[in-house]
C-alpha cells in the first residue's frame, strides 16, 4: 500500500505517430505557400468561391457541416421548464443547488414554456393536471425533449392505484429518458440529462 | 381582470393555481383551486399494512416526511395499543428537530427566491443538504426516509453520528446569523416585507390557521408545549413569537425556532450518548415487523386480529399543527385514515391575507406561508 | 488615412478590396468602409457582450457558492455560443391571437436601437470614429426609446403577463429617465461638453467619481432600473410575472432580448466609465509604466467596464427586489431632488473652482 | 376530572343534543351529538366552553351510517375535543359549521366530495381536489381501486 504509486502516463502505450499518407505528396519547402494567391483575379476569385460555397452547401445536404454544429449548440444548452409536481421537484431544485449545479452543463430552468427544450416531468402526474401538462408541452418550441423523472411519472410508482394518478406520463407526452427512484438523487438527474445529450448526439437531430 | 398564477408559475413553489382578480396592481379578490396533485393517500391507506403506510407518508409532505411519519406512527401506535420504547422518542425527537431545520431552511431558500434575492437560495440548498447527508448516514434517503416503524424505529444511529450532528449544528448556527444579515440587514428587504399579508390573531385564530403564522401573530401556542408528546416534555427549548403578525415577524419566527431546534438537538444527541437501548418495542406483532408477507400468506395474516382501536395524534409539523384520525376495526389495514394538515387549512385563510396587497406581493406573502402542496391535497 | 483608428481600418480594408477591382466609384469605397466599419464594431459588441453574459454567470456563480457554466468549451466560455445557437434553431411560435407586426418588429428594434448606440460610444484615443459634438445626447437618447419597442412587444403578444410587465416597464423607465438626465447634466456642467471625448479628456486629473459622487449614485440607481436588474428587475421579475414581457417569446426573438438586455447592461457600464470614471484614461500621476504599452487605452477601458459590470453582478446577488410602487416613490421623490442637488452642488464648484479633499484645481469647469 | 368535566357540562347544557360521552385517549373526550341539534352543540361547544380552533372535519364511510367527525381545540384548556355525530348513509346532510369556524369551509368541501356528506348552508359547496363535475366519491367503502393494468386509459394524442 505504500510503495510510491508509479506514473499512469509512462504506463499507456505511446501514441503511435501516423505514418504520412503515400498519396499526398508532402510539402517538402516550408515557404512554399499552399494557394497561390498572386494569380487570383477577381474574375477566378468569383466562381472560386461559388464552388467553395456549392460544396459547402453539398455537405450541409448530407448534414455533415452546419447540423453537428447545431447539434452540439442543442445538446449542449438544455433549458428546462422550471415546473415543481411533487417530491422530485425538491430533488430538481437540489440539483441547481451548491453541491450539484447543473447549471456546469449549460442547463438553466425558465419560467415560461416558449423558452424551454426540455419537460422534465418531476412527479406525480394526476388526470386533473393531465391536460394542462399537454398543453405546456405543446407551447413548447421544437425540437423538444421530455425527462420522465422518478418512478410516478415512469409508471404511476407508489400511487398507481389511485383514482387520480396517470400510470405514467407516457400516456400523455412522448417520453425520451426515464430516471428510476422514488425520489431520483440529484446525480441521477445529472445522469439524465447526460444520456439525453448521448441521445441528441447518436440521432443526430 | 382574473389572472391564473399556476399551475406552472414560479410563484406556487407546487401543483396549484392561484386565481387572482386584479385591479391594476391590486389584488381585489382570489380563489385557490387545489387538487392537482391529489393523489389519493388516504384511500390508498385503507389498502396498505399499516407499516406500509408509512412509504406513503413521506411522500404526503415532501419537505417535511419524518414529521409526517411520526404523526402517523403516533396515531397507529395508539390505534394498536403498542408503547415504543423510551430511546425511540428521543430518536423520534431528533429526527423530527432536523427534518424541522431542512424543511425551514427550504422554506428560507423558496422564500428569499420569492422576494429577488437569489444567492440565499443557493446558501439555503447547501446548508439543507448537509442535514440530509445526516438522514442518509441513518435511513438511507435523502427526501423519502421510512425510517420509524410501528413500535419503534427501523435502526439505532450508526457510530459517531452524534458528533457529527454537533458539529453541523455548530455551522448551522454561523449560518443562521449570516441569513440575518442578507435579510434583515437589508433595507430593501424591510420595505417589503413589513406591513406584508398581515393576519392578526383573532383572526388566526377564526380562521384556524396555525404554526408560524399563528406565532407571528402573538398567539402561543405550540403542541410541543401545550401537549407535549415524545420525548418534549423532558427537553428545554422557547416558543419563538413575533407579535407584528407580517411577513417580516414570519420570518423572525422561523429562524428563532430554528435556533430552538439546535438547541433541542443539542439535548437530545448528549441523551443519546448516554442511555443506550432498544429501539423497537417487544410487543410489536409479527405481521407488523414483516409487511411484506409471501403471496398467499395474506389469509393467515388476517385472522390475527389485533383488538380494534382508534387513535389520534397531533404533532407540531414544520408548518403548523397536524394531526392524524386512524381507525382500526381489526385486520392489518387500517379501516379510515385521516389527515389533517396545517398548510390546507392556512391556505384556506388565503382570501384574509391577500386581498388589498399587490400583485408583486403575493410571492413574499404565499411565500411566507409556507406551501406544500403535497400535504394539501394528499 | 491613419490607421490609428478603427474607422482608419475599415478604410484600409475598404480601399484595399477596391484596388481588386478596376473602376469603382469613390462613394463605393466610402460605403463599404463604413459597412466594415458597422460589421466590425456589430461583431465586437456581440461577441464582447456574450462574454459579458459569461462573466456574470461565472461571477455569479462564485458569489453562490458554486461554478456556472464549466463544461462547455474552456471553462464554459462556449456555453453562452451554444445557447444562441440553439436559440437561433429553435421553432419561433407566434401566440394565434398575437399582432404579427408589433411581435416581429419590437424585439428587433429594441435590439437595433441597442446596437446603435455602440456607434457614437469612443472606446479610446484614435479608436473612436470621430468625435460627434452632441454624442453624449445622443446615447441617452437611442438608449431611452427601448420603453417603447418593449411596450410594443409586451403588448402585441396578448399575455397578461407580458402586458404587465410592459407597464411596469414603461413606467419604470420614465421614471428613471429624468434623474439620469438631470445627473448627466452635472457632468456636463463641470465638463462643459456634450462630447464624451471631451469629458473623458477633462478628466486627466482626477475623475469626476470624486467631486460628483452624488450625481454618480444617481446615475448608478437610474442605470441599474434602466438596465432592469435586480433589485429593479419588476418588468421581469420571475417570482410574480412569469417571465415579464418577454413570456410569450422563445427562439430567436428571445436571443434578441436577450442580447438587447446585455448589449444595454454594457452600454450602461461604459457610460458609467466615460462619465464618472475616465474612460481609457488613468490619471496622470500614476505611473507611466501602467499607460505605456500598445492598446492600454482600450485595455484599461475594458477592466473599468468589466468592474463597473461586476459591482452590478454583485448587487444582483445581495439585494432582494422592490416593488413598483416603491420604486417609482424612490425614483420621483428621492432620486429627482438628489439629481438635482448634484446639479447645483456641480454648478458650485464650477464657480468655486475647488475640490473638498483634493484642493483648488486651476482647470476646472473650462 | 377534566375528561369528565366537559362532557358533563354540553350534557347539562343540551341534555336532548348530547348522546353518548365516553373518554378517548389524548384529549378530554368524545361527545357523540344527535345531528339534528348541531348548531346548538357547535355554538355551546365554541361560545361556552372556549373551544375557538376548530382542527378539522373529517367524514367516514361505515357502509349503513356516516360519521362526522370535528376535532376542537382550547387555548384556554389546552386540549382537544372530539364531537362525533353519526348520519343516515340514504340521506347524509348536518348542519355547516363554516359560519361558526371559517376553518371548515374546505374540510366540508372534502368530506363533500369524499365521503358525500352534504353539509347544509356551506357557502360555497363544489369540488375541491377532484375535477369539476367528477361524479364519484371516492372515500366510500364501495369505491374499490385498481391495478392500473385492469383498467384501460384512453388517451387521445393531437
Amino acid at each position: 500500500m505504500s510503495t510510491p504509486a508509479t506514473p499512469v502516463v509512462a504506463a499507456a502505450p505511446a501514441v503511435p505517430a501516423i505514418p504520412p499518407s503515400p498519396t499526398e505528396p508532402a510539402i517538402t519547402e516550408p515557404g512554399v505557400p499552399f494557394v497561390e494567391i498572386e494569380g487570383l483575379r477577381s474574375q477566378q476569385f468569383i466562381p472560386a468561391a461559388k464552388e467553395a460555397l456549392l460544396s459547402l452547401l453539398a455537405e450541409q445536404g448530407q448534414g455533415k457541416v452546419i447540423r453537428p454544429v447545431f447539434n452540439w449548440a442543442g445538446r449542449n444548452s438544455l433549458f428546462p421548464l422550471h415546473w415543481g409536481l411533487a417530491c422530485c421537484a425538491i430533488e430538481f431544485a437540489s440539483a441547481f443547488g451548491a453541491r450539484w449545479d447543473a447549471e456546469r452543463f449549460g442547463v438553466v430552468p425558465r419560467s415560461s414554456p416558449r423558452q424551454c427544450d426540455l419537460l422534465i416531468v418531476n412527479g406525480t402526474v394526476t388526470w386533473k393536471v393531465a391536460h394542462k401538462l399537454i398543453t405546456l408541452y405543446e407551447q413548447m418550441p421544437e425540437p423538444k425533449w421530455v425527462i420522465a423523472m422518478g418512478n410516478c411519472a415512469t409508471g404511476g410508482g407508489p400511487f398507481r392505484t389511485a383514482y387520480s394518478v396517470v400510470p405514467g406520463v407516457d400516456k400523455l407526452v412522448p417520453v425520451d429518458v426515464y430516471i428510476a427512484g422514488c425520489p431520483p438523487r440529484p446525480e441521477a438527474l445529472l445522469d439524465g440529462i447526460l444520456k439525453l445529450e448521448e441521445l441528441i448526439r447518436e440521432r443526430r437531430e | 381582470m382574473w389572472i391564473n398564477m399556476g399551475p406552472q408559475h414560479p410563484m406556487t413553489h407546487g401543483l396549484w393555481n392561484l386565481r387572482v382578480k386584479i385591479d391594476g396592481e391590486i389584488v381585489r379578490d382570489i380563489d385557490p383551486e387545489m387538487g392537482y396533485l391529489h393523489r389519493g393517500i388516504e384511500k390508498i391507506s385503507e389498502d396498505r399494512h399499516y407499516n406500509e403506510i408509512i412509504t406513503l407518508m413521506d411522500r404526503t409532505c415532501y419537505v417535511a416526511g419524518i414529521a409526517w411519519e411520526h404523526l402517523y406512527i403516533q396515531a397507529a401506535e395508539k390505534a394498536l395499543h403498542v408503547v415504543p420504547p423510551e430511546r425511540t422518542l428521543y430518536l423520534r425527537v431528533l429526527v423530527e428537530e432536523m427534518q424541522r431545520l431542512a424543511s425551514h431552511i427550504m422554506w428560507y431558500a423558496a422564500f428569499v427566491q420569492d422576494l429577488g434575492l437569489m444567492s440565499p437560495f443557493l446558501y439555503g440548498m447547501r446548508d439543507r443538504d448537509l442535514l440530509l447527508d445526516h438522514f442518509q448516514s441513518f435511513t438511507g434517503g435523502r427526501l423519502t426516509y421510512e425510517y420509524m416503524r410501528v413500535g419503534g424505529v427501523r435502526n439505532d444511529l450508526p457510530p459517531g453520528t452524534t458528533d457529527r450532528i454537533r458539529k453541523t449544528m455548530d455551522w448551522l448556527m454561523d449560518r443562521f446569523a449570516e441569513y440575518d444579515r442578507l435579510c434583515l440587514g437589508s433595507q430593501i428587504f424591510r420595505t417589503r416585507c413589513d406591513d406584508l399579508g398581515v393576519l392578526k390573531a383573532k383572526d388566526c385564530v377564526t380562521y384556524g390557521v396555525t404554526g408560524p403564522m399563528l406565532r407571528a401573530a402573538g398567539v402561543k401556542r405550540d403542541l410541543r408545549k401545550d401537549r407535549p408528546y415524545a420525548a418534549y416534555d423532558r427537553l428545554e427549548f422557547d416558543i419563538a413569537l413575533a407579535d407584528t403578525a407580517d411577513v417580516t415577524a414570519r420570518y423572525l419566527v422561523r429562524m428563532e425556532e430554528m435556533r430552538q431546534s439546535v438547541r433541542i438537538i443539542r439535548q437530545v444527541v448528549d441523551w443519546l450518548d448516554h442511555h443506550p437501548g432498544p429501539v423497537m418495542a417487544a410487543n410489536v406483532p409479527r405481521w407488523l415487523g414483516a409487511p411484506y408477507a409471501p403471496i398467499g400468506h395474506e389469509g393467515y395474516l388476517l385472522k390475527r386480529h389485533y383488538s380494534k382501536g382508534v387513535g389520534l395524534s397531533a404533532i407540531e409539523e414544520p408548518h403548523g399543527e397536524a394531526t392524524a384520525y386512524v381507525v382500526n376495526e381489526g385486520g392489518e389495514h387500517p379501516y379510515r385514515v385521516k389527515f389533517r394538515s396545517p398548510v390546507f387549512v392556512n391556505l384556506s385563510a388565503a382570501k384574509s391575507y391577500l386581498v388589498g396587497y399587490h400583485v408583486a406581493d403575493i410571492p413574499p406573502i404565499m411565500g411566507s406561508v409556507d406551501v406544500c402542496v403535497g400535504e394539501v391535497d394528499r | 488615412m491613419s490607421v490609428q483608428s478603427l474607422y482608419g481600418v475599415a478604410s484600409l480594408i475598404a480601399t484595399t478590396l477596391a484596388s481588386l477591382v478596376p473602376g469603382v466609384p469613390g462613394y463605393l469605397v466610402t460605403l463599404l468602409a463604413d459597412l466594415i466599419f458597422g460589421a466590425i464594431l456589430l461583431a465586437a459588441s456581440m461577441i464582447n457582450t456574450i462574454v459579458l453574459i459569461w462573466y456574470e454567470r461565472k461571477l455569479l456563480g462564485r458569489f453562490m457558492d458554486r461554478r456556472g457554466a464549466m463544461h462547455v468549451g474552456y471553462a464554459g466560455l462556449l456555453q453562452n455560443f451554444a445557447d444562441g445557437l440553439k436559440l437561433f434553431r429553435k421553432n419561433t411560435y407566434m401566440p394565434s391571437e398575437a399582432d404579427r407586426l408589433g411581435f416581429y418588429t419590437g424585439p428587433t428594434a429594441y435590439m437595433v436601437s441597442s446596437l446603435v448606440i455602440f456607434g457614437v460610444l469612443p472606446i479610446s484615443t484614435g479608436w473612436d470614429n470621430g468625435s460627434l459634438p452632441l454624442s453624449l445626447l445622443l446615447a441617452l437618447v437611442i438608449f431611452s426609446f427601448a420603453p417603447l419597442f418593449i411596450f410594443i412587444s409586451a403588448w402585441s403578444s396578448n399575455n397578461k403577463y407580458s402586458l404587465m410587465g410592459g407597464m411596469r416597464s414603461a413606467a419604470q423607465m420614465i421614471a428613471y429617465e429624468v434623474p439620469i438626465l438631470i445627473a448627466v447634466v452635472a457632468v456636463v456642467v463641470v465638463s462643459g461638453s456634450f462630447d464624451l471625448t471631451t469629458i473623458v479628456m477633462e478628466q486627466q486629473n482626477y475623475w469626476f467619481a470624486i467631486p460628483l459622487v452624488l450625481a454618480l449614485i444617481v446615475f448608478v440607481a437610474g442605470m441599474l432600473a434602466e438596465m432592469e436588474r435586480i433589485p429593479f428587475d419588476l418588468p421581469e421579475a420571475e417570482a410574480e410575472l412569469v417571465e415579464g414581457w418577454n413570456t410569450e417569446y422563445g427562439g430567436m426573438l428571445f436571443a434578441f432580448f436577450m442580447l438587447a438586455d446585455y448589449l444595454r447592461a454594457l452600454i450602461g457600464s461604459i457610460l458609467i466609465v466615460l462619465l464618472f470614471l475616465g474612460g481609457w484614461t488613468l490619471p496622470t500621476y500614476v505611473p507611466s509604466a501602467l499607460t505605456n504599452f500598445p492598446l492600454a487605452g482600450i485595455f484599461w477601458f475594458m477592466v473599468k467596464t468589466y468592474l463597473v459590470f461586476g459591482v452590478f453582478v454583485w448587487v444582483r446577488a445581495s439585494l432582494p427586489r422592490v416593488r413598483t410602487d416603491q420604486l417609482l416613490r424612490v425614483g420621483w421623490l428621492r432620486m429627482v431632488p438628489l439629481a438635482l442637488a448634484s446639479v447645483v452642488l456641480a454648478a458650485a464648484l464650477v464657480v468655486v473652482k475647488c475640490l473638498p479633499l483634493i484642493g483648488c484645481v486651476p482647470g476646472i469647469g473650462s | 376530572m377534566a375528561e369528565e368535566g366537559v362532557g358533563a357540562l354540553l350534557r347539562g347544557k343540551l341534555p336532548d343534543a348530547v348522546l353518548t360521552v365516553e373518554p378517548f385517549d389524548g384529549t378530554l373526550g368524545r361527545v357523540t351529538f344527535a345531528p339534528s341539534h348541531a348548531l346548538e352543540v357547535f355554538r355551546a361547544v365554541r361560545d361556552d366552553l372556549g373551544f375557538a380552533h376548530l382542527s378539522f372535519v373529517g367524514g367516514i364511510d361505515w357502509v349503513a351510517e356516516r360519521e362526522v367527525v370535528y376535532l376542537l381545540w382550547s387555548d384556554e384548556r389546552k386540549a382537544y375535543l372530539l364531537l362525533s355525530t353519526r348520519l343516515d348513509a340514504k340521506d347524509a346532510h348536518v348542519e355547516s359549521a363554516t359560519p361558526l369556524w371559517p376553518s371548515a369551509n374546505w374540510h366540508e368541501r372534502e368530506a363533500w366530495e369524499m365521503v358525500d356528506i352534504t353539509f347544509d348552508h356551506h357557502p360555497d359547496l363544489r369540488h375541491l381536489l377532484m375535477p369539476d363535475g367528477y361524479a364519484f366519491h371516492p372515500l366510500l367503502r364501495s369505491f374499490k381501486l385498481h391495478e392500473p393494468e385492469e383498467l384501460e386509459v384512453k388517451t387521445r394524442r393531437v
